[in-house]
């Protein structure tokens, strides 16, 4: 978690995000009007080496993995296994043939924690805290380990600014048995201070739990530094496929939790009535994985390590920066935008409101201009509530989006503007 | 801006703006239902007044689009004052209007004749173009909708 | 579940393998020996047209589903939704956009069941059937919830062709709460009687579970005569991409389970220490879906769809007969051939060992003929226990094989005999 | 067969079919170890007699493919009166044949004089072109290396 460069512009990037727009199949579709895509928070688009590296797959060397003696069947373990190492060493993982685990998404990594967790380390009246924005995925399954189990969730508060309140950490964390908190707000673009928690968390003794849907996609992580024990992340995000997800957790966690799901793989051996689970990290990986997704997902951790993750965390910051200044400008005091002022606290997304128009109606304005923006409640409801909002809009950026699209995105709020005005 | 017109009728600005029923009703006596529209947040409250025979007063709260809103607005106007039996004619003919109705209770809407009867609701209908805003149009009479289930269960 | 008719040779089929392979891009590869892919049981192949569904909706229309208002994300929802209308009306399913609810492959959809039955409605003490030639996928999920909550397993024997004894079914089944079984065994190939099973256990009240993970491939399946109140398959096995699997249920079993995963989408709202669950089928599909995989097995059922699943079923009984006929004939007693001797009570795979030869040895000399053919214990050690083996090999067949295939695989079977002996 | 040569030797597929030191050792007091391969559901179990300086005796039983049973034959041959010391070291060995070694541990087997002076082992080496089937060769040498831990522990 290195320290980001300040970007003044978007001219000094080591990549033209016009020249990246030209590997992504759908920016070369034929449309009425170009395609604006600032929705990339809720899922990113996709490389045209991602999906070549999946069809050549399904072409040349589909089997079933971990299984077959047969020629086909090892090339497909191979290219299952080389993903596995790919994207263990793109976050630093010290062990990346058993560190990483494969689920279908975010959702499910933090579900197979939650409900390992559940099941021997976890008790009635232990204290499990997060923060009051965490993504549905990170709070649900909690929530119904509360209602099985009877542990008490905490949660650690934010500022008018979306900014984690530490003033009171010792209290909060002490007696923790489970920290769980996002790297960065899928709501308000919040960077966490998530090194300094996870050290707090650790002098009690808690388990730590980073949700890096929002940040791995955006900046260079590395696990080593990173202070925590597991984390989720999912490929759509990242310019992956659909339909796969990752777990890392260090050894010794991972050791130390049951498996989630039962089934073919994840056993060393099965008798009518008990098994032995398999070693890691098949031990999590249940039944036939997502084995083109991992591909896929190999395959778009390549795009990435290509462009340097470094160097994408300052066309995040650019763009960040740029899209701040021109929508302050334009709108000053008639917008409402959420999470920190500062470009500097915040990556990824701009959530937003005007007070005349909701969000409804501006994502539906927007999208008869070509623009893509979320409108919704993210899958944030405890935060929305506190916001005082039932939805906001959101932008949302990746490295294909330009200067362009935020001047597209300001005209398009311009209009919408004006027409509910 | 091309294709807007077909959403956002004047009509439907207007109830935007300037909601009607807008408002709660005491509760008990009144009636009172919750609806959420699980994929974007938006919430709505109705509150009915029945006095044994018809629909004596009728309310709404909550926050929403103007799709949702306006339609909340618009069907507490056209319900206020009518039977069960009424009430939920209406419902039938707006669902038809959205082209939402199960077939054997689709009411007929062929002619413009058909859809002056319908009086401002009619502005609804070019929801049907954008099927993600028709949850946002149907939310306030689902919720209403379940009030009627109520009272029925008590007649 | 039809009566399926007697096929007395391939060349009466609607189809003709040979025409049907052209639709397989990986036997066009260039290889040094003709690709003999007898391994369909543990993944089949995939038509170009499941391909080309994914690759366009990636190319043309990809955007996360059900919470953008935006043209691009609504079409990314249609085509969502359409396929699960479609996988729906393929099983006969009465309510397809409620009753369909997506996995990532049916050990997922089983472990769905097992998690979230044990939340309500299974106690200590209480009463699960099922078979001893299960799948782990339908097994392990029932231990884990035996050791978790202390519910009691009972399993229906089998004869020695590996056919379930339903003698005293009334005894076994008296007092089960659920009873879950397979319709199709992947080892023994036997089809099970099921409807059987199911309307005795539903008379004793019980919630009747089918892995049909080896059925749907092979045969038309329709949910309404079938008895089951939830029904498992996975995409991969039915020319579909990886990554997905299928849970159908009847709406009032769906109704009364509590959801399994917790995150976005299946919830209708989200306070800081409860939740309200979404309406069927969301309540069960937490987190981003696997979207073109479920697009992709869209395409895999109109592919079936348009061969015709009874041609289907032909197919699978001629070359079951013809493979067991040329096996028998020319290894007579020097072969094992596992499970029912009648090719009328099997589908989809034969699993034999010679006495000198280890099924390992098998697929390795096998492979170098280019005939891909599985070796091991077929994630079904307790079956292989009660066989006394430690792994069978498993020739596996779908629309792809002819009888040419069959030749191939019984000239390596016996190079290898002749090789070990 | 072209390729076949290289994973079955002459000698591999005489210790599969005549494998020595089959059998069991009366445990306790010989020291008993049991592996799986999870993959393929082959099973061994190893059993030493250890005297307090060497390798006493060693038996192996088991269920398995060509390759994991005569490693196993293989390897009773080549730690049998054996030290501990001595034992890692074979361990070793096998392990650099086969690549599998870590970097510090890696043993130089460069020359044919190098393989000649492995003896029978040598004939392993060919799995290496076959990574599938390593598992195979490995299950007993790491079966009985955890019994070296064992021993170990105990000194
Ligand atoms: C009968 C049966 N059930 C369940 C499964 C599990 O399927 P999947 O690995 O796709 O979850 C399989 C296939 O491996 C199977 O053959
Ligand atoms: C912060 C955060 N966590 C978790 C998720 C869940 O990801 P997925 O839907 O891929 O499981 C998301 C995205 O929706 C997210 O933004």
């Amino acid at each position: 978690m290195g320290t980001l460069p300040e970007m003044p512009n978007l001219n000094e990037l080591s990549f033209d995000p016009k020249v990246i727009k030209k590997d992504f199949p759908i920016f070369s579709q034929n449309r009425d009007k170009p395609l604006v895509f600032l929705d990339s928070g809720a899922s990113s688009q996709r490389p045209t080496s991602v999906l070549d590296a999946m069809d050549d797959y399904y072409r040349t060397t589909h089997a079933n993995v971990h299984r077959g003696v047969y020629a086909l069947a090892e090339e497909a373990t191979n290219r299952y296994e080389a993903a596995r190492l790919k994207i263990g060493n793109f976050i630093g993982a010290p062990n990346p043939s058993k560190e990483i685990v494969f689920s279908k998404n975010s959702t499910e990594s933090l579900n197979l924690i939650a409900n390992s967790l559940g099941h021997g380390y976890l008790h009635a009246g232990d204290k499990v805290v997060l923060t009051k924005m965490e993504h549905h995925a990170n709070h649900v399954p909690w929530i119904m380990l509360a209602s099985y189990l009877g542990i008490k969730l905490e949660f650690i508060d934010h500022d008018e600014q979306g900014r984690l309140i530490l003033d009171n950490l010792d209290q909060t964390l002490d007696g923790a048995k489970v920290v769980s908190l996002t790297l960065a707000s899928n709501v308000l673009g919040t960077i966490t201070p998530f090194s300094q928690i996870a050290q707090v968390a650790h002098s009690y003794g808690a388990i730590v739990v980073g949700d890096a849907s929002q940040y791995v996609p955006h900046m260079p992580l590395n696990v080593k530094e990173l202070g925590a024990d597991l984390v989720a992340f999912t490929g759509h995000k990242m310019l992956g496929p659909t339909g796969v997800g990752v777990l890392w957790g260090n050894l010794k966690t991972l050791e130390s939790m049951p498996p989630f799901l039962g089934g073919g793989d994840m056993i060393a051996d099965v008798r009518l009535e008990s098994y032995t689970p398999n070693e890691l990290p098949y031990k999590f990986e249940a039944g036939t994985p997502p084995i083109a997704e991992v591909i896929g997902l190999g395959a778009a951790v390549d795009y990435l390590n290509n462009l340097g993750m470094q160097n994408i965390a300052n066309h995040d910051r650019a763009i960040m920066k740029i899209a701040l200044e021109k929508i302050n400008d334009r709108f000053g005091d008639t917008i409402k935008i959420y999470g920190p002022k500062d470009y500097k606290e915040r990556s990824g997304c701009i959530s937003f409101s005007f007070e005349n128009v909701h969000p409804h109606d501006i994502s539906q304005i927007l999208d008869l201009h070509g623009v893509c923006v979320r409108a919704g409640h993210h899958c944030a409801k405890p935060l929305m509530r506190e916001l005082g909002v039932a939805a906001t809009a959101r932008a949302s950026f990746h490295i294909y989006n330009d200067e362009d699209d935020v001047d597209a995105l300001v005209e398009a709020l311009a209009e919408a503007q004006r027409y509910f005005s | 801006m091309q294709g807007l017109e077909d959403l956002y009728r004047e009509i439907i600005l207007d109830h935007y703006k300037n909601p009607r029923n807008s408002g709660t009703l005491e509760s008990p006596p009144a009636l009172k239902n919750e609806g959420y529209n699980p994929l974007c947040g938006d919430e709505v409250t109705i509150y009915v007044n029945w006095d044994g025979d018809k629909i004596a007063d009728i309310k709404m709260a909550g926050q929403g689009c103007s799709i949702s809103r306006s339609s909340a607005s618009l069907m507490t106007i056209s319900v206020k004052g009518k039977s069960l039996e009424e009430a939920r004619g209406v419902i039938k003919t707006f669902k038809s209007l959205l082209s939402l109705a199960d077939d054997h209770e689709t009411v007929e809407i062929q002619t413009n004749e058909d859809l002056r009867a319908l009086g401002e609701l009619a502005a609804l209908q070019g929801v049907v173009k954008f099927p993600v805003r028709i949850k946002c149009a149907t939310l306030a009479w689902n919720t209403f909708s379940q009030i009627l289930d109520e009272i029925d269960a008590t007649i």
